[in-house]
């Protein structure tokens, strides 16, 4: 799942400053799995606004809504009987939500609520770790179903470096090693050989050097 | 002889290498690298100069050891995988054969938090065994990383760095037999403390039969005091300091602990000599350059064959 | 301000703090009655958004009282509470809100007592605070 | 629904249980039997239930306004249908045997058809003298109602003060006078009969020394509080009867005809007049000004009840009602003033004193009456020396006849929260001799259907109490009720007095259909406790019972702030509205049920839990004891004799022995309990036992706590540390095993409240009193020369105990006060064993050679373990670490947690009778609840929007009981019957997809707005 954050309450403030009339829309999908901009945080930061345009004694508007998935257009049609009455929208989905408001409604400015962090899993009730950097490349099949590319610190392909500590990273020993995951994960499948076939160079296009990606399903367009 | 590398032709010829490093300077002042690299002349075969080490921005260091190689001395060329996508490092390594730089190092770098830039993005396009493979490629077949003739192409002696103490121990043979596969021609290791554990180490190494295929140099450094110890033991990743080596210098008084530190040092160097596999040392005596000819001198290892 | 008296609200939970504002007044114990209390089940049910309406609709304060740690009645719906009670405060923080005017705090359905000491602490540290600063600000903008 | 007194007409033919005594003994006793689907009936002599306790003020230690506590009990006895109730009813004959007696009942004519009867008091108004009122002190109250909530709620009639039968018959629009009616015989079928008939408050109009009736200004106990009741002669007002004036110091003597020895007194301890004179003392000082200086004197303070000592501690300390350790003997009155003067000496002061009052009450104790002893000849029991019923010395509800119960004061004097125990455990018992009602069992049938609301506008009813004065006294009610009548959707705001009591809640029933309410906000006391009650009422005009919504006006208002009535008129309001918002988004509910677990587990295996367990076992309950020793009879085994002198150890092994031997017991020694879940009728226990610590989990529907207490051993007065020094148990041991070492002794000294009513400890241990009389008679009577002291601060022996403490005086024993700021002190003089003390009498330190010192250390609470499982079960405790009951007054084997019932020393310090009367009623009280079958989840569940539903799962992590899940359709799903309802998941639902219903978002804020409404 896309794994975001909500921004600092004071740059979302800051952003809509100029305006009186807000609508707020929430995402019923990934922001709203991980806590970040479901109906629940639109609620709140709803609330937030109001507190402080209350202390600055300033009236705002706002308008809350929560759309089934912000990234497909047809859900977001669904603010368009709102879209005229208000100054700005903020978008409590991630980039792909809030660009998909942005290119629906051309007139109307559209903030960001929230910082889209990686796409991630659960780890426990309120804890998400990453596990893929979309490298369009899945490597997973060989490295035991752990990816080094989003789970190791320099995106090694061939084994740990040597700042290891105690089968932590060293950039934090709050993060497993991913080599050390692999290796064990290897040997738990009986497939320690794997480790020394050499990986080659990865070819960085499919994930994004080679531009913005598109996905065209011919049956399907 | 693959390269015109000093390092390639002593260790070709038996003898037990030596090298040393130098820090580039974080400024501009050549001096800084010259007069750093006169205190080890002919007292090693190769004089690494680090590359944005610990994260910290310095002085280049292709353009450091082209300082060095003007002093007519030996720089390999240290190169993480960090800093530099693939495009990068080639051009950089035309560039530095080109001033006569013939030995280098491929290494993934210390992650740039530990640096000052921490919010850098790290590169980490390709990481140290496809780069050693790159560099083999580049000098054997001629050809770029993508596949393009050289014209001119650089005849690196190459080199690599392995920790022996960082965990899984397990994987840490079968990660050097990687670099000996991609193409790796000799090794630096990490500094060695725990020498019972580099022992064992280089059994695997021996008992794989890759002594055969790479050349060991034992990573030494000399402590300057039981402070450095306990900071090294505690706040450097991969390091493996016992116990023991702190007892040792807490058992002396403060001003004798750098004697003490050198001492030890001698003694390592003394012992792993008898280690199969071992071909010779890399002493790192981080900003205490100047004290490496007295450990070289002290080891039986000066003077420094002509080759 | 030496007259300002809050509207403080309190969601209590039914098994303790409920219970020991009940006892508080078997008791005779008295209070500020500027503490208005909600009931609910548990506090963990206290929603950090309930905390924040009561804020933006005017109250001065607002609290949550559970059980005792380790004594909820629905295991830890407490420890939720207090949790979301940091978030608010946390979130006051940073809109330059005074962080105290929410709080949780733990009491059994025994201690009448305790459940006045905090009804009289929390409403003076309301009345040291001031009035909501929405009001506050509502006052301003009339004045200017 | 209400009783009828035309009883040929509902005398089924079914065998029942006969209750005699409708106060609240006998009312708890019916009930507990009806709960339990026995058939009941339920006499009593008087026109209304209700017995004594609805003619006091408040009750200690709470200091609450009975009625109100006491009124859903006795309007509860109206809604039973296993109950009948027949007042003006006696029991004129008694044959047969045990579970199949055969029953002669007389009931005399009241003259008033209960049916027709609306209470209306227009017969009242115009025949005033027609209408019997009894309850002390002329001029009669307003109402001739007996108590406001009377039950049955209709009037009656003295006919023979009746002259004009048709005037009568006219002022009644209601057609409900019967001037032909006559007494009627009644013969019945009877399994057992349950007696409670109390006592009488003794008449001290026979003291000539206290003015024989003649001093205006001298009120008994009684008197005092119906003077201030709300409901009294005087509206609550406490004035004098002389000058209609508010005294401004008032005496209260107490044992006034008990523990004496002159003519009209009686040698028992009456047990409750220390706590009502403290209460009366209190409440005066709350109700009618702090400056009222109020003077108790008095011989022992007995305050040996749960938390009393605390209470006295509060009322001396904190009140500052003067103490006065002396009993004195007269009283003259001033003609002029009508004060009174009190002639009285003190311990240490030889001279006597005179000091005068404005008033003065004589707390008089119980007697029993001469129709209750012409009943027991009825019943053909035996009586003690006292006329109180004789009652077994292990078991005390059996009297001499089986199959014939006993509970309340007429078994012993005692207090309320004893009654209702003794009268759960009679139930229990009288429950054996016969079989559980075939009769179907739903509640909702006595209701009508539900009105669909479906589209309706809300129109709201608001009702606000006065509670008496706990309301009225504070807050004005018409002006509240002004404030909010205004606002949205309020159609009606109507005061309704005790909105609890028959007549009001009627009046509801008229307002709501005749307004056609939808919604009620009903502003009283707290939800807590009479939810029920006014959610039954709106079910009986055919409302979802969801529709109302209670307004803690008292509990939380008038009684927090009664010294600030203006604020409290302000929250009043903004309460209300709070309620009135809150009502408005209110929406018919559905309870869910789930079958009950008919299994029981009882947490400790002493003489409590054995009882309990053989009560449940041979009722069909297939019983788990859980033992943490390794072996069953707990504390009772170190116990060797009681007082009365019977051997405990036999007793104790026939009981275990009867407990092992019992299929429907299974015992688990060296047991631990480590996890609980589940909920009330449901729960899961798990255990580790055996000396393996095998787990194994029991499944139960309801948990008794028979946990017991420690016997304390506190290291004073060098116990533990001087040889000789040693407790009234080592005392109990050494006299049965090696008496001979006893008699070699010819001083024994022994020291009360060693580790009790002191810091640390603040309670009375309450056994302790008893303790040391026992062993100072039985040392007396094996060795007549040996010289036994007590030091003592208070003796407390209450009720017959007396009798033992006489009779230990008789024999020689000395008794010695002390006081804590001045105790004994126990030290060794060349070897020699010396106790130093100070004597009042003498007003001299004395030393006492002692052969031995025995220390009074009774009970302290088992703290560790009490915690632990307070822990594990959620349940409160005391602060001294004894487990909390729901209600101190009416529910003290009842926990707050439903499903666990609490007996023996894990709820206070207590002898083994009263320990095992607590084992039945707990077992009593365990089975009304096992008889419901079902368990009633309530309405109050989390419930899941599909639509919103994100399935993040975020609800399944949350859920402290594993609840909800993903389903099929790929949503979350809760169901309703696993659901118990604390909102966590809809608190932190993240797609705000989830709703505790009765909590809902809307509603919540909706409460928030009608808060900050203007």
């Amino acid at each position: 799942m896309i794994t975001a954050e909500q921004k600092p309450i004071q740059e979302i403030i800051q952003y809509i400053a100029p305006y009186s009339k807000i609508l707020l829309v929430g995402c019923n999908e990934c922001v709203t799995v991980c806590a970040a901009g479901g109906r629940k945080e639109v609620g709140l930061l709803a609330s937030a606004l109001h507190l402080n345009h209350l202390k600055q004694g300033k009236n705002i508007d706002i308008r809350e809504i929560t759309l089934e998935r912000q990234c497909d257009p047809e859900y977001v049609e669904e603010l368009a009987p709102y879209i005229d009455g208000v100054d700005a929208v903020v978008s409590m989905a991630c980039g792909c939500g809030v660009q998909t408001i942005a290119a629906r409604f051309k007139k109307t400015p559209v903030f960001p609520a929230v910082n889209t962090r990686f796409m991630g899993a659960s780890v426990s009730q309120g804890v998400w770790s990453e596990r893929c950097k979309g490298c369009g490349d899945c490597v997973l099949g060989i490295t035991g179903g752990i990816c080094p590319v989003a789970r190791c610190s320099k995106h090694l392909f061939n084994g740990p470096c040597g700042g290891t500590s105690n089968g932590q990273c060293e950039v934090s020993p709050d993060i497993d090693c991913a080599w050390r995951l692999i290796w064990e994960r290897l040997k738990e499948l009986g497939m320690e050989s794997r480790y020394e076939e050499l990986m080659e160079a990865k070819d960085w296009r499919p994930g994004g050097a080679g531009g913005p990606g598109t996905i065209i399903r011919e049956d399907l367009a | 002889m693959k390269t015109d590398s000093r390092l390639e032709k002593v260790l070709a010829s038996g003898e037990l290498a030596v090298t040393s490093e130098c820090g580039p300077p974080r400024g501009c002042r050549p001096e800084k690298v010259t007069e750093k690299a006169a205190l080890l002349k002919d007292h090693v075969d190769g004089i690494n100069v680090t590359d944005n080490q610990t994260a910290m921005v310095r002085m280049s260091s292709c353009t450091a050891g082209i300082l060095i190689k003007q002093m007519g001395l030996d720089p390999i060329l240290q190169m993480v995988s960090r800093d530099r996508n693939r495009l990068a490092m080639q051009s950089e390594i035309l560039g530095a054969y080109s001033f006569g730089i013939n030995t280098m190092l491929c290494l993934s770098g210390d992650h740039a938090k530990f640096g000052d830039h921490p919010m850098a993005q790290g590169v980490f396009d390709i990481d140290s065994v496809q780069m050693i493979k790159m560099v083999q490629q580049m000098r054997d077949k001629g050809l770029f990383q993508g596949g393009a003739k050289i014209d001119g192409p650089p005849k690196m002696f190459i080199g690599a760095a392995a920790n022996p103490f960082a965990d899984p121990f397990e994987l840490r043979v079968m990660r050097l037999a990687k670099k000996v596969k991609a193409g790796v021609d000799f090794i630096q290791t990490q500094c060695i403390f725990n020498l019972d554990k580099f022992e064992e180490w280089m059994k695997g190494v021996v008992d794989r039969g890759l002594d055969e295929q790479v050349h060991i140099l034992a990573g030494i450094t000399p402590m300057k005091s039981v402070g450095m110890a306990r900071y090294m033991k505690n706040k450097v990743p991969g390091m493996d300091i016992p116990d023991d080596v702190i007892k040792r210098l807490e058992g002396v008084p403060k001003e004798q602990q750098p004697e003490e530190g050198i001492k030890m040092a001698v003694e390592a160097i003394e012992r792993l000599k008898q280690v199969k596999g071992v071909h010779g040392f890399h002493i790192m005596a981080i900003e205490w350059e100047e004290k490496v000819p007295q450990i070289v001198e002290k080891a039986g290892l000066y003077p420094r064959p002509k080759v | 301000m030496e007259h300002f008296e809050p509207e403080i609200v309190a969601f209590c939970c039914h098994y303790c703090a409920y219970t020991a504002a009940d006892m508080a007044g078997s008791k005779r114990i008295s209070y500020p009655s500027n503490v208005k209390i909600i009931r609910v089940p548990c506090s963990g049910k206290v929603d950090a958004i309930h905390l924040m309406k009561a804020l933006e609709k005017g109250a001065d304060g607002v609290y949550v009282a559970g059980c005792l740690a380790g004594d909820c009645h629905f295991k830890n719906g407490n420890v939720r509470a207090e949790a979301r009670v940091n978030r608010v405060r946390k979130l006051l923080t940073e809109l330059g809100w005074e962080p105290e005017r929410v709080a949780m705090y733990n009491m059994s359905a025994g201690m009448g007592e305790a459940f006045a000491q905090v009804a009289k602490e929390f409403t003076e540290t309301i009345k040291k605070l001031g009035p909501n600063p929405g009001r506050t600000g509502a006052v301003d903008k009339a004045a200017s | 629904m209400q009783m009828n007194q035309n009883s040929e007409n509902i005398l089924s033919k079914d065998r029942r249980v006969l209750v005699i005594g409708g106060g609240v003994g006998g009312i708890r006793a019916a009930l507990d039997l009806a709960e339990s689907r026995r058939n009941v009936l339920l006499i009593d002599k008087s026109y209304a239930i209700g017995g004594l306790m609805t003619q006091l003020d408040r009750t200690f230690p709470t200091n609450n306004c009975d009625l109100c506590t006491v009124s859903p009990h006795l309007s509860q006895g109206g809604r039973e249908k296993y109950l009948e109730i027949k007042p003006m009813t006696c029991l004129t004959g008694l044959t047969g045997e045990a579970g199949a007696f055969s029953a002669t009942l007389m009931t005399e004519p009241r003259y008033i058809d209960t049916e027709k009867c609306t209470a209306c008091g227009e017969c009242a108004k115009q025949f005033p003298d027609a209408v019997r009122f009894t309850p002390g002190l002329d001029p009669r109250a307003p109402t001739c109602m007996r108590y406001p909530q009377a039950t049955p709620f209709a009037f009656s009639i003295d006919m023979s003060k009746i002259t004009d039968v048709e005037a009568l018959k006219k002022v009644c629009k209601a057609g409900a006078i019967l001037p032909e009616d006559q007494p009627k015989k009644t013969v019945m079928d009877v399994a057992s009969v349950v007696l409670s008939m109390g006592a009488d408050l003794f008449d001290p109009n026979v003291l000539d020394n206290f003015g024989g009736g003649r001093f205006d200004n001298v009120v008994t106990g009684l008197e005092y509080e119906r003077i201030m009741s709300a409901s009294g002669p005087f509206q609550g007002n406490l004035v004098r009867k002389s000058d209609g004036k508010r005294p401004k110091k008032v005496a209260w003597i107490q044992c006034v005809g008990s523990r004496g020895i002159n003519r009209a007194d009686v040698p028992y301890c009456s047990s409750v007049c220390c706590m009502y004179a403290l209460k009366e003392a209190m409440v005066t000082k709350e109700r009618f000004g702090e400056d009222i200086e109020t003077t108790i004197f008095f011989m022992d303070m007995r305050t040996h009840g749960k938390g009393y000592e605390e209470y006295y501690n509060r009322a001396r300390d904190e009140y500052n009602v003067r103490m006065v350790r002396s009993r004195p003997h007269t009283i003259l009155e001033k003609p002029d003033t009508k004060n009174l003067s009190i002639a009285y000496a003190v311990e240490d002061k030889s001279v006597q004193q005179n000091e005068e009052f404005d008033m003065v009450v004589l707390s008089t104790g119980f007697r029993v009456n001469s129709e209750t002893k012409a009943l027991a000849q009825n019943l053909g029991i035996q009586l003690n020396e006292h006329d109180f019923a004789e009652s077994d010395h292990f078991n005390p509800v059996l009297t001499s006849r089986p199959g014939v119960y006993v509970c309340g004061v007429y078994e012993s004097p005692k207090d309320i929260p004893e009654t209702m125990v003794q009268a759960s455990a009679a139930a229990a018992m009288a429950a054996t001799n016969l079989p559980v009602s075939s009769a179907g069992l739903n509640g909702e049938d006595m209701f009508p259907p539900e009105r669909d609301i479906t589209g309706e506008d809300p129109r709201i009813g608001v009702f606000v109490c006065d509670c008496g004065f706990e309301i009225g006294g504070v807050l004005n009610v018409a002006n509240v009720l002004d404030a909010v009548k205004t606002r949205p959707d309020v159609v009606v705001a109507e005061p309704v007095g005790y909105g609890c009591s028959s007549e009001s809640m009627a009046k509801i029933e008229v307002m709501i259909t005749k307004h056609k309410l939808n919604r009620v906000v009903i502003g009283g006391c707290s939800p807590r406790t009479h939810e029920t009650k006014f959610q039954d009422l709106l079910r009986r005009v055919g409302l979802n019972r969801y529709l109302v919504e209670m307004v803690n006006l008292r509990d939380q208002n008038t009684w927090t702030h009664m010294n600030e009535p203006e604020k409290a008129q302000e929250k009043a309001v903004k309460l209300l509205q709070v309620g009135i918002a809150g009502v408005r988004t209110n929406h018919p509910l559905r309870e869910h049920t789930l079958p009950m677990n008919q299994n029981a587990l009882v947490v400790g295996g002493g003489v409590t839990g054995m009882t309990a367990a053989l009560k449940l076992a041979d009722q069909g309950i297939k019983t788990y004891i859980v033992e943490r020793a390794p072996s069953l009879g707990g504390l009772a085994r170190s116990l060797r004799k009681t007082i009365e002198g019977d051997d405990v150890a036999p007793f104790v092994q026939n009981l275990v022995d009867a407990v092992t031997a019992h299929s429907n017991i299974q015992v688990l020694t060296r047991s631990v309990i480590v996890d609980h879940s589940g909920m009330p009728g449901l729960f899961k226990t798990g255990i580790q036992t055996g000396v393996r610590m095998n787990y194994m989990q029991i499944d139960h529907g309801v948990t008794i706590l028979a946990t017991g207490a420690l016997a304390n051993r506190p290291p004073q007065y060098g116990l533990g540390t001087i040889d000789n020094v040693m407790t009234q148990l080592d005392m109990d041991s050494l006299l049965a095993d090696e008496p001979e070492k006893v008699q070699a002794m010819d001083q024994i000294v022994m020291i009360q409240c060693v580790g009790s009513r002191e810091e640390g400890n603040p309670n009375c241990s309450r056994i302790c009193c008893q303790a040391a009389v026992k062993n100072a008679l039985k040392i007396k009577a094996i060795s007549p020369d040996t010289e036994v002291f007590i030091l003592y601060r208070d003796m407390r022996t209450y009720g017959f105990l007396e009798d033992y403490y006489r009779k230990a005086r008789d024999l020689g024993v000395k008794f010695i006060r002390f006081s804590l700021e001045n105790r004994p002190r126990v030290r060794q003089d060349d070897g020699e064993l010396v106790v130093g003390t100070h004597d009042y009498v003498l007003d001299s330190d004395i030393d006492i050679a002692a052969d031995c010192v025995v220390l009074s250390t009774g009970l302290v609470a088992d703290d560790e373990n009490t915690e632990d499982l307070a822990l594990m079960f959620h349940l409160p405790r005391t602060e001294d670490h004894y487990f909390l009951e729901d209600h101190v007054k009416l529910r003290p084997v009842d926990m707050a947690q439903r499903g666990f019932f609490l007996a023996g020393t894990a709820h206070s310090p207590k002898v083994i009778r009263e320990c095992i009367t607590q084992a039945q009623a707990a077992a009593g009280r365990a089975q009304t609840m096992l008889a419901k079958k079902e368990i009633n989840l309530g309405a109050c569940v989390a419930v899941v929007d599909e639509k919103k539903c994100a399935s993040c799962l975020i609800c399944v992590r949350v859920c402290p009981f594993d609840v909800p899940f993903i389903n099929a359709d790929g949503v979350s799903q809760i169901d309703a019957d696993k659901c118990h309802g604390c909102g966590v998941c809809a608190g932190e639902c993240p797609a705000k997809a989830i709703q505790l219903l009765a909590y809902e978002d809307d509603q919540i804020l909706a409460k928030l707005d009608g808060l900050f409404e203007r």
